[in-house]
C-alpha cells in the first residue's frame, strides 16, 4: 500500500468497533469490502466486526460508547431519542423497507384478508404499527388481527403453519430463503399500503462521539462508501470477499440466496440523484408523523438532533 | 416336626468362607439360644434364616419344604436397632402392623400396650435419637416381637439392658413363648441369659466352617423362676458352658 | 405457618441490610453511569413496577404463573415417576437414563421451531420448555434420593414381609425427601427461568413478553420492573420449597 | 477408568436400541413431515455433521468446551466456597442466601447487555453465563449436603479435640459428596445450556453461535449439526462426573 | 487430687430433668463403674463429662478447676459404634490421630497392633458394615483408647462381645490401666464386670434426681485374675450389688 495516509503512517490505527445490525449478508458486503481491500486501514482505522445479541444492542452499545457505529432501524431511533438516549443517526444504508408482510400462497389478496387472522412478529413493536397502518390502508379493522410474539422463529412459525403470515421478516433474506427451500411465498409491500417508505437501516454513532471526534465517523464513512462504490460495480466480487472472509469464520451462507438479495438491495440502497448514505429531513419527519399518528410514540424528537448529513456537506 | 432346618448349608460373603457344609434342626415351640465367638457368624446365621441371604450350597427347610423365599416368614430383630429416625416410637412400633394391614386403630392400641410394659412409657411421640441405647433396643424388639410370626430371631436383645430390666424382660418373653407356642431362636453373650431361657443351646466355635457343631440341653424344670438361677444345677450347666467355650477356642 | 416464617424468616432479616447496601451501590453507580436504558436506577425501577403494576400484576404475572405451575406440575409428576421407575427396574434406568441427560444438554432454542410446531403458540409450548429445564433437576434428585436409602433398612422390611410399594413408600420415600427438597429448590427457580425463555418462543402476554417488549422500546426500567416480579416469584416458590422440608423434617432437628 | 466403562457403561448398550428406535420414528416422522429445515431427519443431521466435521470439532468445540469449563471451575470453586462459608457461619447464610436464589431467578437475557457492558465481547461474558446458570446447584447441593452430615459423627470427633477445620474435612466433606455429585450432575448438564446462550449473546465462534446462525439459514440440519455435539459433550461430562462418584463411594456397594 | 468433680450438677432434655443437683468425684487413677438401669441417665452423664452437653446449674470441674471447654480432654466411646462407614477399620482407628496431627507412617503402626491384639486382623482394609457387630465394637473401643487422654469414658465397650473376647478384653484393659496411669469412668450392664474391673462401683439408680448416689467400693486384691472371679468375697459383692439394684429401683 503506498498511497497511506498520513494517520496509518503514523502506525497507530485508530480502534472501530462496529455492530451489524444482524449476522453477516448481503447488505454488508460493502463493510466487508472495505475491510478486505485496506479502504478502513488506509483512513487509519482498525475496524472490528460484531453481532448483536438482542435487536437493540447496536443503537444501546453505541449510545453508551461501547461500540463506535452501530446499525439499526430508522424507527428504533426515533424511539431512542424520545428516551433521550443520545444517538445520532449519520448515513441511512438502505432507503426504504425491507421489512414486508409475508405469506404462503394460499388466499390472501390484500392486507384486508388478515383480519381473523394471526401474525407473528419478532416482539419489536414498529412491526405493530405497520400492520396497523397497512390493515386499515385496506379497508379492514386492524384489531381484528391477533399479534404473536414469535421470537426468532418468522420462517419455521409460517411454514408449520401455526400463524398466517408473518411481519418483520426481510425480502431480501426470508424471501428468498424460504423460496430456495421450495416454498411459494408471497409478500405485501408496507410502501404500497399507506406506510411512508422508512430508511430500513441507519448506521448510528453516539452524540459526543461526533462532538469530541467526528473525524474517526468521517474517516470510516469514506471508507464505506469506498466499499458501495466497488460493490455496485462489482457486485460478484463483493460477494466473493463476503464470502471469503466469512469463511474465515467457517460459516456458510448460500450463494444464491445472496446474490438475490443483493440484486434486490441495489435496488434499495441507493436512490435517484441522491449520495449513498445521504437523509432527507422529509423522510424522517414522514416517518415521525407516521409514527405518531399510529400512537406508536406520544411526543415528537427534535429533528435537528437526530440525524446529521455526513454527505454533500 | 423339624420347623427349620439347614443341610449342608455353605455361604461366604465374596471370598471368605463364613459356612461350609452346616446342619442344624430346630423344632417346633424349641427355645434355641446360640452362643459363639465374636465374628464367628452367628447374625450371619440369621440372615440365612431369614431370608435375606441364600445358602450357595445346600438347603433351607421350613416345616420340612424348601423355602427359596423365607422373607416376611420369620420374625427378626437385627443387632443393630436400625429404628427410622423419621418415625417417632410409636410409629416405629407400628411399621410391621403396617405392613400386614392392620386396621390404625387396633394397631396403635396393641403397640401402646407393649410401650408401657417394656417400661417406654412416655415416649411414645419421641423420635429414636432422644431416646437412651437401653430404650431403643426394646423397641426394636417390641417391633419384632409384634410382627407376630411363628419363628422369631433375636439377636442380642437384651445387651443393652441392666440385669434387672433384662431379667424382667426375660421373664416377660418366656410367659408370652409359653402361651402362644412359638419357635424362638436367641443369640446372646451371657451365658446365664442362655440357661435361663433355652430348651438347648448351641455353641457356634469353630462348627461353622469344621460342620457339627455341639449342642447342650437344657434340662432345667420349666416354667423358669429367678430363683432357679443360684440352683445348684443352674451353676452346674453355666460352668460347664463356660469351660466348653474356652475350650473350643484358640486363644487370640 | 406463620411461626415458620417467625422462626425462620426473620433472622433473614439481617440480610436485608446487606441488600439494602447493594441496592444503594447500584443506585449510585446507576445514576453516575446515567445511561437509564441499559442500566436502571433501582429507585426507577420500583417508579416504573409501581406504574405498571395493573397490567403486570393483572395480566403479565398470572399468565407466566400459570405456565410455571402446570411446568412444575408435570416435572414433578413424571419426573418423580421416571425416578422411581429407573431405581425400580434397571431396564428402565438404562434406557432412560442416558435420555433424561441428552434432553437436559439440548439447548432449548433449538428446540424452539419443534415445540411450536407440536403445540403451537398456546400455553403448551411454554409449559414444555418449563418442563424441559425443570425435569433433570427433580429426576436425578429422587433418583439419588432414592438410591441413598439404607440398605439395611430395607432388609428390615423385606424380613417384615412388605412389598415392593410398601418399602418404598415407608423406607425409600422419607429416605428420598432430603434429596428431593435439595432438587426442588434448584427446580423452582429454573421454572421462573424457563416460563421467560418459554415466552420468547411465541407469546402475547408473560412477564418474559413484557420484559422483552420493553427492551426493543428501549425502556431499561421497564425491562427490569417484570423482572424483578419474576425475581420475586422465583423467591417465593424457593421459601415455599423450604417451607415443605422443613415441615417434613421436622425430626432432623440440630 | 476402563474397568469403570466396561462394569458400568456396557450394560446401557441396550438403551441404544431405544434410542435407535427413536431415532427411526423420527427419521421416519420427518421425512413424512418434509420440511427439513423446522424438522430434519436424523439422517441429514450425520450427513451434516460429517461435512461440517473439520468446522466443528477444529474451531467451535474448543471454543465452547473452553467456556464450559472456565465457567464449571469458577462455580464449583465459588459456589464451593459460599456453601462452606455459608454453613460455618449462619451470618453469611442469611446474607448470601436470598441473594444465591435471587441471581438464581432472573432471566439471563436480560442481563446480557450488562454482561456486555462489564465483559465486553470476550470470553468472559459467556463465561458469567455459565457460571450464573451452573452457580445454583453447585451451591445447593453442597450446602444441602454439608447440612446432612450426622450430628452424633460430628460430636464424636468434637470429644477428640478436633478444630471446624478437621469437623470439616473428615466428616461434613465425605457426607456431603453424594449430594455434591447430584448438584455437580445437574450443573454439567446445564453447563452445555449455559455456554451456548453465551454466545448467543455475542459470539464469533462456538457451538451455539454456530447454530443460531444455522437457523438464520434455515438450515435446519445445520442447527442440529452442533447440538448433537453439545449434546455429546453435555453427556460425557456427566459420565465423568458418574465415574467420580462412582470412585469416591466405592464403600457404599449396593 | 479428684480428677473429675461434679458439683450441684443439674441438666434437662428440653423439660425433661436428668439430673438434678448431681454430685460426683473420681480420683486420678480411680477405675470407676457405673450400674444403673436403662434411661437412668449414665451416657448423659457421660455427654456432660465429654463436654458435649454443659451443665444448665452447678459446676464441673477438671483437676479441681472449672472447665467449660472438656471437648478433646476427655477419651470417649459412646454406647453406638460411629464408625465412618466411608472409612476402612484402619482408617476409622487412625481417626484420633490424625487429629492429634501425627505422623501417618508412626499412626498405621500404632493402629495395626491394636487391630491385630483385638483379634481384628485381616480386617484393616474392610468397611465397617462388613464387620460384625462385637468386631465393630472392639474397633469403636481401640479408637476411644488410642485418643491416650488421662481420662477415659467407656459406655458400655463389651456388651457385644462373647465372654471369652469380653475376658480377654478386660484383662487387657486392667493390664493397661495398670501400666500407664489412666482415669477411667466405665458404664456396663454386667455385674461381674463392674466387680472384676473397678475401684469403687457408681450405683445410679433414682439417684440423678435425688441427689446423693450410692458407691460401693471393689476391696479385692489387684492384679485381678480370671480366678478371683469364683471366690467367696467376689461372689457376695455381685450378690451385695444385685440386693441393692433391686432394692433401689421400684417394679416396672
Ligand atoms: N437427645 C435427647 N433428647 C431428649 N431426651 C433424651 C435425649 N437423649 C436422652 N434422652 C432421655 O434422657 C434419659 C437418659 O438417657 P441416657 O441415654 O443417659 O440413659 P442411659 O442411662 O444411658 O440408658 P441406657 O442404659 O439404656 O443406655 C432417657 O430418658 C432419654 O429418653
Ligand atoms: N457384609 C459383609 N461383607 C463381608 N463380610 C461380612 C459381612 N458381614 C459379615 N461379614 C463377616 O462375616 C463374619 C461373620 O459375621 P457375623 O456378623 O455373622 O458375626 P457374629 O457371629 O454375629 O459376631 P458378633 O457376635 O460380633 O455380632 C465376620 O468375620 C464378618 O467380618
Ligand atoms: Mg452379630
Ligand atoms: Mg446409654
Amino acid at each position: 500500500n503506498e498511497d497511506n495516509t498520513d494517520a496509518a503512517e503514523e502506525g497507530e490505527l485508530q480502534e472501530v468497533d462496529l455492530m451489524l445490525d444482524w449476522y453477516p449478508n448481503a447488505v454488508h458486503s460493502y463493510l466487508y469490502v472495505a475491510l478486505e481491500n485496506g479502504y478502513f486501514e488506509e483512513e487509519g482505522l482498525d475496524v472490528t466486526i460484531r453481532f448483536p445479541a438482542n435487536p437493540t444492542d447496536p443503537i444501546n452499545l453505541a449510545a453508551t460508547g461501547d461500540v463506535t457505529v452501530g446499525i439499526t432501524y430508522q424507527p428504533d431511533v426515533i424511539t431512542a431519542r424520545n428516551q433521550d438516549i443520545p444517538v445520532v443517526s449519520f448515513a441511512s444504508i438502505v432507503r426504504t423497507p425491507l421489512n414486508h408482510i409475508i405469506y404462503l400462497e394460499d388466499g390472501l389478496s390484500s392486507p384486508a384478508d388478515l383480519a381473523g387472522k394471526t401474525v407473528g412478529y419478532p416482539g419489536i413493536p414498529v412491526n405493530e404499527a405497520l400492520i396497523e397502518t397497512m390493515v386499515s390502508d385496506a379497508g379492514a379493522d386492524p384489531g381484528d388481527v391477533e399479534m404473536i410474539d414469535v421470537g426468532f422463529e418468522l420462517g419455521s412459525s409460517i411454514v408449520s403453519g401455526q400463524v398466517d403470515a408473518v411481519v418483520g421478516a426481510y425480502i431480501n433474506h426470508e424471501v428468498p430463503v424460504l423460496r430456495h427451500q421450495g416454498h411459494d411465498v408471497s409478500y405485501f409491500n408496507p410502501v404500497d399500503h399507506g406506510v411512508p417508505a422508512f430508511y430500513e437501516l441507519v448506521m448510528v454513532t453516539n452524540e459526543d462521539q461526533l462532538e469530541e471526534d467526528p473525524e474517526t465517523i468521517d474517516a470510516f464513512w469514506r471508507a464505506a462508501s469506498r466499499g458501495f462504490e466497488f460493490m455496485e460495480e462489482n457486485p460478484d466480487d463483493s460477494l466473493d470477499l463476503l464470502f471469503s472472509n466469512e469463511d474465515q469464520e467457517n460459516f456458510p451462507l448460500i450463494r444464491d440466496v445472496e446474490e438475490e438479495s443483493m440484486e434486490i438491495l441495489l435496488t434499495k440502497m441507493t436512490a435517484e440523484g441522491e449520495a449513498f448514505g445521504s437523509q432527507e429531513e422529509s423522510s424522517w419527519e414522514e416517518t415521525i408523523d407516521w409514527l405518531y399518528d399510529t400512537g406508536f410514540i406520544s411526543e415528537k424528537p427534535d429533528l435537528d438532533e437526530i440525524f446529521v448529513n455526513l454527505v454533500g456537506e | 416336626m423339624a420347623e427349620l432346618t439347614f443341610e449342608d448349608v455353605s455361604f461366604a460373603y465374596g471370598g471368605s468362607s463364613v459356612f461350609t457344609s452346616f446342619n442344624l434342626s430346630v423344632q417346633k415351640g424349641e427355645f434355641v439360644t446360640v452362643l459363639g465367638p465374636s465374628g464367628v457368624g452367628k447374625s450371619t446365621l440369621f440372615r440365612l434364616i431369614a431370608g435375606l441371604e441364600n445358602p450357595h450350597g445346600g438347603r433351607i427347610l421350613l416345616r420340612d419344604r424348601e423355602t427359596t423365599n423365607r422373607l416376611g416368614k420369620i420374625g427378626y430383630m437385627p443387632q443393630q436397632d436400625l429404628l427410622l429416625p423419621w418415625r417417632t416410637i410409636l410409629e416405629n412400633g407400628l411399621l410391621p402392623l403396617e405392613i400386614q394391614g392392620i386396621q390404625r386403630k387396633e394397631a396403635k392400641k396393641q403397640v401402646m400396650a407393649y410401650i408401657e410394659k417394656f417400661g417406654l412409657a412416655g415416649t411414645e411421640h419421641q423420635f429414636p435419637h432422644e431416646l437412651s441405647g437401653g430404650m431403643r433396643q426394646r423397641v426394636s424388639f417390641l417391633r419384632a416381637y409384634l410382627g407376630g410370626n411363628d419363628v422369631i430371631l433375636l439377636d442380642e436383645p437384651f445387651s443393652a439392658l441392666d440385669s434387672f430390666t433384662r431379667f424382667a424382660m426375660q421373664e416377660w418373653l418366656l410367659a408370652q413363648w409359653r402361651d402362644v407356642e412359638k419357635t424362638i431362636v436367641f443369640i446372646t453373650h451371657d451365658i446365664e441369659e442362655a440357661v435361663f431361657l433355652s430348651d438347648r443351646i448351641l455353641l457356634m466355635n469353630d462348627c461353622p466352617v469344621s460342620g457339627v457343631c455341639e449342642s447342650v440341653e437344657v434340662n432345667l424344670p420349666r416354667p423358669r423362676v429367678d430363683e432357679q438361677r443360684s440352683t445348684e444345677a443352674f451353676m452346674a450347666l453355666k460352668q460347664e458352658l463356660l469351660r466348653k467355650i474356652r475350650g473350643g477356642r484358640s486363644v487370640w | 405457618m406463620v411461626t415458620f416464617l417467625r422462626k425462620r424468616l426473620l433472622p433473614y432479616a439481617g440480610s436485608l441490610v446487606f441488600i439494602l447496601l447493594l441496592l444503594s451501590f447500584w443506585e449510585i453507580g446507576a445514576r453516575i453511569y446515567d445511561r437509564a436504558f441499559i442500566l436502571p436506577t433501582p429507585s426507577g425501577v420500583v417508579i416504573r413496577l409501581w406504574e405498571l403494576r395493573d397490567v403486570l400484576i393483572g395480566v403479565h404475572l398470572p399468565a407466566t404463573l400459570q405456565v410455571i405451575l402446570v411446568g412444575l406440575g408435570i416435572s414433578i409428576l413424571f419426573g418423580g415417576a421416571l425416578a422411581v421407575a429407573m431405581n425400580q427396574y434397571q431396564l428402565m434406568e438404562r434406557t432412560f437414563y442416558p435420555l433424561v441427560i441428552a434432553s437436559q444438554t439440548i439447548p432449548i432454542i433449538a428446540l424452539a421451531p419443534i415445540f411450536v410446531l407440536w403445540f403451537g403458540y398456546s400455553i403448551w409450548s411454554k409449559v414444555a420448555v418449563t418442563v424441559l429445564i425443570t425435569f433433570f433437576p427433580i429426576t436425578v434428585g429422587v433418583f439419588d434420593g432414592l438410591r441413598s436409602s439404607s440398605r439395611d433398612q430395607i432388609e428390615l422390611l423385606k424380613t417384615m414381609g412388605a412389598n415392593t410399594r410398601q418399602i418404598f413408600t415407608k423406607i425409600q420415600v422419607p429416605s428420598a425427601l432430603p434429596y428431593f427438597f435439595s432438587g426442588m429448590k434448584v427446580a423452582v427457580t429454573l421454572s421462573v427461568i424457563g416460563a421467560a425463555i418459554g415466552e420468547w418462543l411465541g407469546a402475547s402476554r408473560g412477564l418474559g413478553y413484557f420484559s422483552r417488549r420493553m427492551m426493543t422500546q428501549m425502556d431499561g426500567a421497564g425491562v427490569f420492573a417484570p423482572i424483578v416480579l419474576l425475581s420475586i416469584l422465583g423467591i417465593l416458590l424457593f421459601l415455599f420449597v423450604k417451607w415443605m422440608e422443613y415441615q417434613s423434617m421436622k425430626w432432623r432437628k440440630r
